[in-house]
């Protein structure tokens, strides 16, 4: 393992670390004149170059573990494309929103990076610890970000909130994580994996260390017994942050869970999918039964992101050998898609707070299909996506989860989910219904600046191409897929 | 030479056919040039269907082998449905009649058909001003698209065609009656003309789904419709008279049984029989011609036609036991009293008229019913010269009456403003019109007796005393007499109503200065009148002793050799005296009663019909039509309106409710519609997707409730309860 | 036999603080309890033989974070006046559920089918750590690091002063 | 001409997208262009229907395969691909949907005033949907284009509808039921999938879908039942149909009578009849129940309205009792093998429930755009308000009369074929129950002669009763105005259909009637 | 060597439940931070007895300890960070009082 190889593995966490620096170099020599625009294409730039590293990288199928501890595998290198794609986005649309509002947007971009870098560290953690240090990375760059506008009581409630969950869930996944050191003696996924499979005896105290794990990892997947900090942060946190911590750090969350899961614990399986589907449905439908009740767009968001999370569960819940239904492409795919449709979504949104001096009510939304038809129209293709209704990657995401879950047999499960998503389409369409339907109480358009545009519009191409396209990025899922499964199991 | 004329049947229909789409597409502004396209339509119709008529009588072989032209017309399954014309006995006469019926009545409507008393000039004023109808074209378009259907429903081969061509009769029926839809009365129980349009077309339609219901179930059985292969094979007639079905209440029916029941229902519904005849009496709203067209001659007979096509179905249920044929025997014979009764109190002039036209259809409904199928057809023809004969004298009488009417009031006798409303139909009114109209009045007179059998000169007297010879030949004694009864009863209305109108002195001024009418109409009466006389002699027994020979009743004949062909063994009546003594006595004594009543001592103006008082109670009942319509009206209308509202209601508030029980937006629609607000609240409970929205709004604020240290303590919970699923949960 | 007893009496001590910690009205005598804590634990490392762990534990939590503490307390000292309850509404369900909490993990711990290996602690532990942490846990160090600069900036960026 | 062959259902299916992306790129201002141009787009896919017809007619007729099938991979890793074919059932669908659509353009081109840009483009976005369902022949695609139809037609109603008739509430209504019925349809047709290893409805029709675990079939067949029935719609799932009908912009509402209510009728016809046969046959007598009380509850509801277009809408749930009958007597027929004339009956039910989609179709799309035409002129649908137009307007009068009497079955025009064949084929083989249909039938006469004949046009003609009428260009009028020339040529092509398939139905029955006899051979019959 | 090691577990556990009730039942927002300081010195405890006891000559168990404490440390920090700016913005430490943002 000579130095280039580890470079040429490593190559996209070298890019981050790097682009972090450079921003925040680049922002002191402006001397913060420019609001952070060059700093902000700095990360960009960065952001996208990792991303296509971890591209690169993914076409040689690489499938070792680097350093001890970095398992570089096209599994986590799919979750590192999605997640750099989306903090990409994420930045290229809050550069006009955050220009007035903060003096330290250079940090701002940079901490966006470090949390992009978090996420792809620990998104290929194979060792207990680094599990441990990458959550916790990730954690403490979002309460940071949750909390950046120093002024506003909304943002820094919703980071001391943020913090306060965090920390208590960061200390019961560590007692997790002890107790399991302590029951296979060491920190490594792949040989507790064995160890695990070995020892009878071990069954259950697996399951005990599983259970406080599943709280410090869920929390961060917003699963519903854990989700509570999330309604509240995301409306509290600037929209950009609430996008990020939507789509780029829950897919993180996802990707630890599944791959811990599925490297650990495998042999727990019949225990982990009753009690990760019972979580699973708590899940959808607190989320989109509360979603019901919102009047304020973005709070919405938050919870039908909640119910979103229920549903990518599901892919987890329904894992099984069986090349195309077998739940983790469900779930892989369903995330790629949300990432897309939620961040474009939320950065929608933006435009909005910008118009109406920072209320996202769902009435700002009244008439907007003759305001600014084009949003309306993006903002009616994400709903659809959202609500699952064909061509759009929704409904290939729920297509191949209700697959998974109709594979197992699970068909109250499914019947469950398909309740849920006659509910949630019921929200979805309100948003619609208010832009088509009713008249505007607000005049004038709403105005998206250059870069929001292209991010929204890019979103928008994205959401409908896969949908359509849906080939393509299939087998790009499921042989990332077979890696992870065929090791597991 | 014959053959090629046969040819031509299938053209009959057509010139009608076109002259309603050229008068419908182009004709429509001018209205003497559409009235002129329907006449020589229906004029072309008469000639060839005369000429197809003659050429079938002149070589009876053709009975043997009846004249059948079809062409493979519409695909089912893998057979191949062929629609046809076809020609034999039955078809000629009914041809020979209906031809030339329709032309007099078309010739006699372009009279007829002028400006009409309930519309006012000044709305119309170009209409006016030509004295015609303001939709005057529309008439004739619509007379035009009847002839169609009457003359395609006469030669049609299949029972399917003839149910098509039967039903578009049905719509012709239901858009002449109600021609006159802007008409009202101020008396609002009195019937206006669209009212009476829906109740026939209503009326008819239940009587067309039944006979549709027995069309399809022969269909099922038969695999073709075509009358020929049907009937004349007879071992598909005894397969179909034995196999049973059982019904509910019915028990086992033999098949034929059932059909035959279901195609009388229709027969029922279009002829105006007992349960469905309410419609006929009210549809004399429709102008005069339409009464005499429809519901005299043509329209009306088609069920009878329709029977007498089915007739070989019916006796094959007959042999196969089912009580089919007694059954229609009994409708007809009940029909023909029950209506008479009624005519005998009405005094409306076209009232009259129609309860003798179902007295006379029940007539021969009886004989079908009593297997003499010959007398059927005849009285079925003679019938209809001298009815339609009656129902244009009338109309002429009542133009004649409206006529003096304005006349009398154009000369400043009516004071001022209309006075109350003066009913030009009503014989009350009239009085010593034969001086006024003599032509109208001698040619009514004519009909008048044909119809009430005056004894050897009237055609009448052939046909109907041929049903009661029959009767009483073939042991039907309760027919006969109840027929007979009918026959005095006839003879009596019609001999009250010809001397309430014709004789005595005029009651009111219009009937003073009713003019004669014009010539094209006086002129068509004469003509029918001709055969209202000498039409019987086509029915004269050979063996009568002394006209008998004179005049060969080759159509009664025809007839019989049809029926061989058909395995109907009709026996020929050989004469008997006793009953044809009978008829003469009572049509003699039914004339002097009526002239002891009405024409010794001729009623004085505004004097009440003498009957009033003998009668009293019975005599309002009579009046009413025995309260059938009303009695309808509660047993049938308003039911059905109530179960409409009723299901609407269910619609709206059941199945609506239980869906928004599932739907999820419940809340949203309470939100978006105020006043269903209360009934949100008060069964709240009931609707549980608006209870399970109200629940998680609470679960929500209970533990979304912004404190951090509250997460905390769920979270730490939620540990705790995983933590316990291990030890008892696996 | 020295041990248990020396153990018992160490691990009393250190609970008692730190309930002194979580119980003391007036919050400078919390954080002279949690100083307390964190010795009682470094004690702890000593009797497992981590005495490099036992002088980090001194020199980080004494050193570092329990000062810090100290100064935040000192900073928002101006609501000290108020001296209003020191447990909020929900602190009965909580100690309900702790104690619950407690019995039900220690219950499952003490079932552990553990099998201790009676081996010596290698007696050059700290050189072990060290080579840990450039060998084995390079990775998890180098995001440490990153971890540590981006909590110092956001720190800084959060508490400045505002002096505009 | 093979190229023409295969490619032209993809032709048809996909032009009206690519107009409506034109439309969209197209300026909002220049709405005269806008309209010309969607006008003339939707002509093509009509000529190629009609192209299809008459070439299936004249080399395709006897053949028992699919014709102009095309089959290329979309997903293939699930075995999911483009996979388009037509027969006798869908040939003439295509046209009626074709036609439809243009009727729809050329009248709203003069009606539609409000965002005339996306009312076409949406427009357009539908009949692809439409087109798509017909033709498609693998379930994924189906369900797509089943979605895909679903989204312009709650803009339609949800937009255009006007503001008395509630229209959010009847276009979310519409949604949900139907997203409601897809869900579960999605998970039967995973069910399929396990079951038979393919989405492709023909291949899966032969394997034969769950033969080893009966109780899956049935679930999957009451979900696929269910979807349906709520599309055509059925007796229970019906409630969403009034509304959406009086909400809906006149061409909308067409549309959704004429084509997207058969939808369902062409699923069941096409999906469920080859995929779950045996189930089928078990719940026939079910189907052809819940069809029997539509006809006589839809028509005694219609009795009981009061506004024109709810009359309407009641009579189409009636009018599709007669689908469901002819559908369920032929479902009934399956395991009636043994009988002799069961196999005719069910032959015949098919033609009856074919045709009838089709005749309802030109009949209830003319009586929608009727409706339209008062409306435009006295801007409300209340029958108590009208009486005399006769009189008045008798253009009006006469095309009012040929479409009322079509839809009431009178023989001689379009709609009596479809009952007879239906009530044959039903008494046939379901007796009982076309016995209560049949009253349906004169409960028909009476809604339409009663209701909408008489208090529309009968009685006497009084000013005063109604005062504010327009023209059908907005402008004042003093009382109703006869129809204008636009509005003839959109209602006079139904009106010579009407009389034209009345007369001699051949043309439309040979279809009809091939794709029956093919469906009910492959079904071994 | 005689200190069982489920006594350890014991001890950490019930400095770990302390500090959990500290954090659920505190008012000031710095109490609640020691609370969770106390948590994470309940675990390094548990982390190094496991590894004194199970796995002596592997020295993960004090390598992860020393991870914990750069963790502690820095979200220690943080969390004071976000404390003082809050109690600058609304004068109060007292978690309770901060819930504007709520259901």
């Amino acid at each position: 393992m000579n130095v280039l190889e580890i470079l040429r593995l490593l190559a996209p966490e070298f890019i981050l670390l790097i682009t972090g620096f450079a921003v925040i170099g680049v922002d002191l020599a402006r001397r913060r004149q420019d609001e952070g625009k060059t700093a902000a294409t700095v990360a960009v730039m960065g952001l996208l170059l990792a991303a296509l590293a971890s591209v690169w990288l993914y076409l040689g199928h690489p499938g070792e573990i680097v350093l001890f501890t970095m398992a570089i595998d096209v599994y986590g290198l799919f979750f590192k494309t999605a997640a750099f794609i989306g903090v990409a986005l994420v930045i290229i649309a809050s550069v006009n929103f955050m220009a007035g509002r903060s003096k330290y947007l250079g940090e701002f971009y940079a901490l966006l990076v470090f949390a992009a870098l978090a996420i792809s560290v620990v998104v290929s953690a194979s060792n207990l610890i680094l599990i441990y240090i990458g959550i916790e990375f990730l954690s403490i760059t979002s309460y940071i970000l949750a909390g950046f506008l120093r002024g506003d009581k909304r943002s820094e409630e919703a980071a001391i909130k943020y913090f306060l969950y965090g920390a208590s869930a960061g200390a019961i996944l560590l007692f997790g994580l002890s107790i399991l050191y302590g029951v296979t003696g060491t920190t490594d996924l792949a040989t507790i994996g064995d160890l695990l499979l070995r020892s009878r005896s071990a069954h259950w105290l697996g399951l005990v260390a599983l259970m406080m794990a599943l709280a410090g990892i869920g929390y961060k997947a917003s699963l519903v017994p854990f989700h509570q900090w999330a309604p509240d942060t995301y409306d509290g946190a600037p929209t950009p942050v609430s996008a990020f911590l939507s789509t780029a750090s829950k897919a993180a969350g996802f990707a630890v869970l599944g791959r811990v899961i599925l490297t650990a614990f495998p042999q727990l399986q019949p225990d982990w999918t009753q009690i990760l589907g019972a979580i699973a449905v708590l899940t959808m439908f607190l989320g989109n039964l509360t979603a019901l009740k919102q009047k304020s767009v973005k709070r919405m968001l938050a919870y039908s992101s909640i119910g979103q999370a229920g549903y990518i569960l599901l892919g987890l819940v329904a894992v099984n050998q069986s090349g195309n239904f077998g739940g983790m492409n469900g779930l892989m795919i369903y995330l790629f898609g949300y990432i897309f449709t939620n961040v474009g979504a939320f950065l929608l949104l933006l435009a909005i707070e910008q118009k109406s001096g920072g209320s996202t009510d769902i009435s700002q939304f009244k008439g907007l299909a003759t305001r600014s038809p084009a949003l309306a129209l993006i903002m009616a293709m994400f709903m659809l996506s959202l609500a699952g209704v064909p061509p759009t990657v929704g409904f290939l995401g729920k297509f191949y989860v209700f697959a998974a879950v109709m594979n197992q047999q699970m068909l109250v499960l499914g019947a469950l989910a398909a309740v849920n998503t006659i509910i949630a389409a019921f929200y979805y369409l309100n948003v619609i219904r208010h832009m088509y339907f009713s008249e505007s109480e607000v005049e004038g358009g709403v105005m998206a600046s250059r870069g929001l545009m292209t991010v929204l519009v890019v979103n928008a191409v994205m959401v409908l191409a896969i949908g359509i396209f849906a080939q393509f990025f299939m087998t790009w899922v499921n042989n990332s897929v077979s890696m992870i499964i065929a090791n597991g199991f | 030479m014959s053959e090629s004329i046969f040819n031509l049947t299938w053209l009959i229909p057509l010139p009608t056919a076109l002259a309603f789409f050229a008068i419908i597409l182009f004709a429509n502004p001018k209205k003497r040039l559409s009235s002129k396209i329907a006449v020589g339509g229906v004029i072309i119709a008469w000639i060839l269907s005369w000429a197809v008529a003659i050429m079938f009588f002149v070589n009876p072989e053709f009975t043997e082998q009846p004249f059948d032209l079809a062409v493979p017309w519409i695909p089912m399954g893998n057979i191949v449905f062929h629609m046809g014309v076809a020609v034999d006995a039955v078809t000629a006469g009914m041809l020979f009649m209906v031809g030339f019926v329709l032309t007099m009545i078309f010739i006699y409507s372009t009279g007829y058909m002028s400006f009409p008393g309930h519309l006012d000039p000044e709305k119309y004023p170009d209409a006016a001003k030509e004295g015609l109808d303001p939709r005057y074209s529309r008439f004739f378009a619509y007379i035009s698209l009847f002839a169609t259907g009457m003359l395609g429903l006469v030669v049609a081969d299949n029972l399917l065609m003839l149910f098509i061509f039967w039903e578009i009769m049905g719509l012709c029926s239901y858009l002449l009656i109600g021609f006159w839809f802007d008409k009202s009365y101020p008396d609002p129980k009195q019937i206006t003309p669209k009212a009476a349009g829906l109740k026939a077309f209503l009326t008819t339609r239940v009587g067309d789904v039944l006979f549709m219901m027995g069309l399809i179930f022969l269909f099922i059985h038969a695999g073709d419709l075509n009358f020929q292969n049907i009937f004349a094979n007879q071992e598909f007639l005894h397969e179909l008279s034995t196999t049973t079905v059982n019904l509910p209440f019915f028990g086992a029916v033999t098949w034929a049984g059932l059909i035959s029941m279901l195609i009388f229902w229709g027969a029922i519904g279009k002829s105006a029989q007992f349960p469905l005849h309410v419609w006929l009496p009210d549809a004399m709203e429709g102008p005069t011609p339409v009464s005499a067209l429809i519901h005299a001659a043509t329209m009306v007979s088609a069920g009878v036609y329709l029977i007498v096509r089915m007739s070989p179905l019916f006796s094959a249920a007959a042999h196969g036991g089912s009580g089919v044929m007694m059954f229609v025997a009994f409708i007809g014979a009940f029909t023909a009293l029950f209506a008479a009764t009624i005519a005998v109190a009405q005094k409306d002039i076209k009232k009259v008229l129609a309860y003798s036209t179902i007295s006379q259809l029940g007539y021969m409904f009886a004989a079908l019913g009593i297997g003499a199928w010959v007398a059927a057809i005849i009285h079925l023809l003679i019938h209809a010269f001298f009815k339609s004969l009656l129902f244009m004298g009338s109309g002429s009488v009542i133009h004649g009456v409206h006529h003096g009417h304005e006349h009398a009031h154009a000369h400043g006798h009516g004071e001022g403003g209309h006075e109350e409303y003066f009913d030009p139909q009503d014989m009350f009114n009239m009085g010593g019109l034969l001086k006024r109209m003599p032509i109208t009045g001698w040619t009514f007179i004519i009909g008048g007796a044909s119809l009430s059998a005056f004894p050897l000169i009237t055609a009448g007297f052939w046909s109907k005393d041929e049903i009661l010879a029959h009767a009483w030949a073939d042991g039907h004694m309760a027919v006969y007499w109840t027929l007979a009864a009918g026959a005095f009863l006839t003879a009596f209305y019609t001999f009250r109503q010809i001397f309430l109108t014709f004789f005595g002195s005029p009651r009111t001024e219009a009937a003073e200065h009713a003019p004669e009418s014009v010539r094209s109409m006086t002129w068509p009466l004469v003509a029918l009148a001709f055969f209202a006389l000498f039409g019987g002699f086509v029915a004269v027994p050979v063996d009568f002793p002394v006209v008998g020979g004179l005049a060969s009743d080759f159509l009664a004949k025809l007839m019989e050799m049809q029926g061989e062909f058909y395995g109907l063994h009709v026996a020929p009546a050989r004469f008997d005296w006793t009953p044809a003594l009978i008829s003469m006595t009572l049509a003699l004594s039914g004339i002097v009663v009526a002239w002891l009543v009405y024409g010794w001592k001729p009623l004085k103006a505004k004097q009440s019909d003498p009957l009033r008082r003998w009668l009293g109670p019975v005599y309002t009942v009579l009046e009413n039509k025995y309260y059938f319509d009303e009695l309808y009206y509660f047993i049938a209308v308003r039911p059905t309106l109530w179960l409409a509202s009723f299901f609407y209601l269910f619609d709206r508030g059941v199945i609506d409710r239980i869906v928004n029980w599932v739907g999820a937006f419940n809340r949203w629609l309470a939100r978006t519609l105020r006043r269903w607000i209360d009934e949100y609240i008060i069964d709240g409970a009931v609707n549980g997707v608006g209870l399970v929205t109200t629940w998680t709004g609470a679960v929500v604020r209970l533990i979304q409730t912004g404190q951090a240290q509250n997460y905390l303590l769920i979270l730490l919970l939620s540990v705790v309860i995983l933590l316990l699923l291990i030890p008892f949960g696996s | 036999m020295v041990g248990q007893i020396l153990f018992i009496f160490i691990a009393v001590v250190t609970l008692l603080m730190a309930l002194g910690v979580v119980v003391a009205r007036n919050l400078f005598h919390a954080a002279l309890f949690l100083v307390g804590v964190f010795f009682g634990v470094a004690t702890l490392f000593i009797l497992l033989e981590a005495e490099f762990l036992a002088m980090a534990q001194i020199v980080i939590y004494i050193g570092a974070i329990a000062t810090l503490i100290v100064f935040a307390i000192m900073l928002s000292r101006g609501m000290m006046g108020k001296h209003l309850g020191k447990y909020n509404k929900q602190w009965y369900f909580a100690g309900g559920a702790m104690i619950f909490f407690f019995g039900l993990v220690s219950w499952l711990l003490v079932k552990m089918p553990f099998a201790p290996v009676s081996a010596e602690a290698p007696a050059d532990a700290i050189q072990q750590i060290g080579s840990g942490f450039v060998g084995h846990y390079v990775v998890p160090f180098e995001v440490a690091s990153v971890l540590l600069l981006v909590a110092l900036v956001g720190a800084i960026m959060l508490a400045r002063e505002r002096n505009s | 001409m093979d190229l023409l062959r295969s490619s032209v259902l993809s032709l048809i299916v996909f032009l009206p997208v690519v107009g409506s992306i034109i439309v969209a790129l197209m300026p909002k201002e220049k709405e005269d262009l806008i309209k010309k141009f969607a006008i003339w787009w939707s002509l093509i896919p009509l000529l190629l229907t009609i192209w299809v017809a008459i070439d299936y007619a004249m080399n395709f007729m006897h053949g028992n395969q699919m014709a102009y099938q095309v089959k290329l991979a979309w997903i293939p890793s699930i075995g999911v691909n483009y996979h388009v074919g037509a027969d006798g059932l869908s040939v003439p669908l295509l046209f009626l949907t074709a036609l439809l659509t243009t009727l729809g353009l050329y009248y709203s081109a003069r009606v539609i005033r409000k965002r005339v840009k996306e009312f076409f483009l949406l427009f357009l976005l539908l009949s692809t949907g439409m087109f798509g369902v017909f033709v498609s022949l693998d379930l994924i695609l189906f369900y797509v284009f089943w979605e895909i139809g679903l989204v312009p037609m709650y803009f339609l109603i949800g937009i255009w509808g006007n503001p008395k008739d509630r229209p959010q509430y009847a276009a979310i209504k519409f949604f949900l039921y139907t997203l409601a019925g897809s869900i579960f349809m999605l998970l039967a047709m995973i069910g399929v999938y396990l079951s038979t290893g393919t989405f492709d409805i023909l291949q899966a029709a032969q394997t034969g879908v769950w033969t080893n675990a009966p109780m899956f079939a049935t679930l999957s067949f009451w979900a696929f039942f269910i979807a349906f029935a709520i599309k055509v719609p059925s007796f229970p799932f019906h409630t969403w149909l009034p509304d959406a009908h009086t909400a809906a912009p006149t061409a909308g509402s067409v549309i959704l009578a004429g084509v997207l209510l058969k939808l369902g009728a062409y699923g069941i016809l096409r999906v469920l009849l080859s995929l779950f046969p045996g189930q089928f046959a078990q719940f026939g007598w079910i189907v052809a129940a819940l069809g029997v009380i539509g006809i006589v509850y839809g028509a005694f509801v219609s009795l009981a309205q009061t506004d024109l277009k709810r009359l309407i809408a009641y009579s189409s749930v009636s009018h599709m009792g007669y689908i469901m009958l002819g559908i369920g007597a032929v479902a009934v027929a399956l395991n009636m093998k043994g009988t002799e004339g069961a196999a005719e009956s069910a032959a015949m039910a098919f033609n009856g429930a074919s045709l009838q989609m089709f005749m309802h179709g030109i009949i209830t799309g003319a009586l929608f755009f009727l409706v339209g035409v008062v409306y435009e002129r006295a801007h409300t649908r209340d029958l108590k308000v009208f009486g005399g137009l006769s009189a008045v307007v008798p253009v009006y009068y006469a095309t009012m009369m040929f479409a009322g009497f079509a839809s009431l079955g009178l023989p001689g025009l379009a709609g009596f074929w479809a009952e007879f064949f239906t009530f044959r084929g039903a008494f046939g083989i379901v007796p009982w129950l076309a016995v209560i249909g049949v009253i349906g039938i004169v409960i028909t006469a009476a809604y339409i002669l009663y209701r909408i004949i008489q208090s529309l046009f009968l009685g006497e003609y009084d000013p005063k009763r109604w005062t504010h009428w327009t023209t059908v260009f907005g402008e004042h009028a003093d009382g109703p105005t006869d129809m204008a020339l636009f509005e003839k040529v959109t209602l006079w092509p139904l009106v010579i259909l009407m009389i034209i398939l009345g007369l001699w139905p051949t043309p439309l029955l040979m279809y009809f009637n091939e794709a029956a006899t093919n469906i009910l051979s492959n079904l071994h019959f | 060597m005689t200190v069982p090691l489920s006594w350890y577990l014991i001890f950490a556990t019930a400095l770990f439940s302390l500090g959990f009730f500290g954090v659920l039942s505190r008012r000031n927002a710095v109490a609640v931070l020691m609370g969770v300081e106390l948590m994470l010195n309940a675990v390094n405890v548990n982390l190094v007895a496991f590894w004194r006891y199970l796995t002596p000559t592997d020295l993960s168990g004090q390598i992860f300890v020393v991870f914990v404490f750069t963790v502690a440390a820095a979200e220690a920090a943080v969390g004071l960070a976000l404390m003082i700016s809050i109690y600058r913005t609304r004068k109060t430490i007292n978690v309770e009082e901060i819930n504007a943002l709520k259901h």
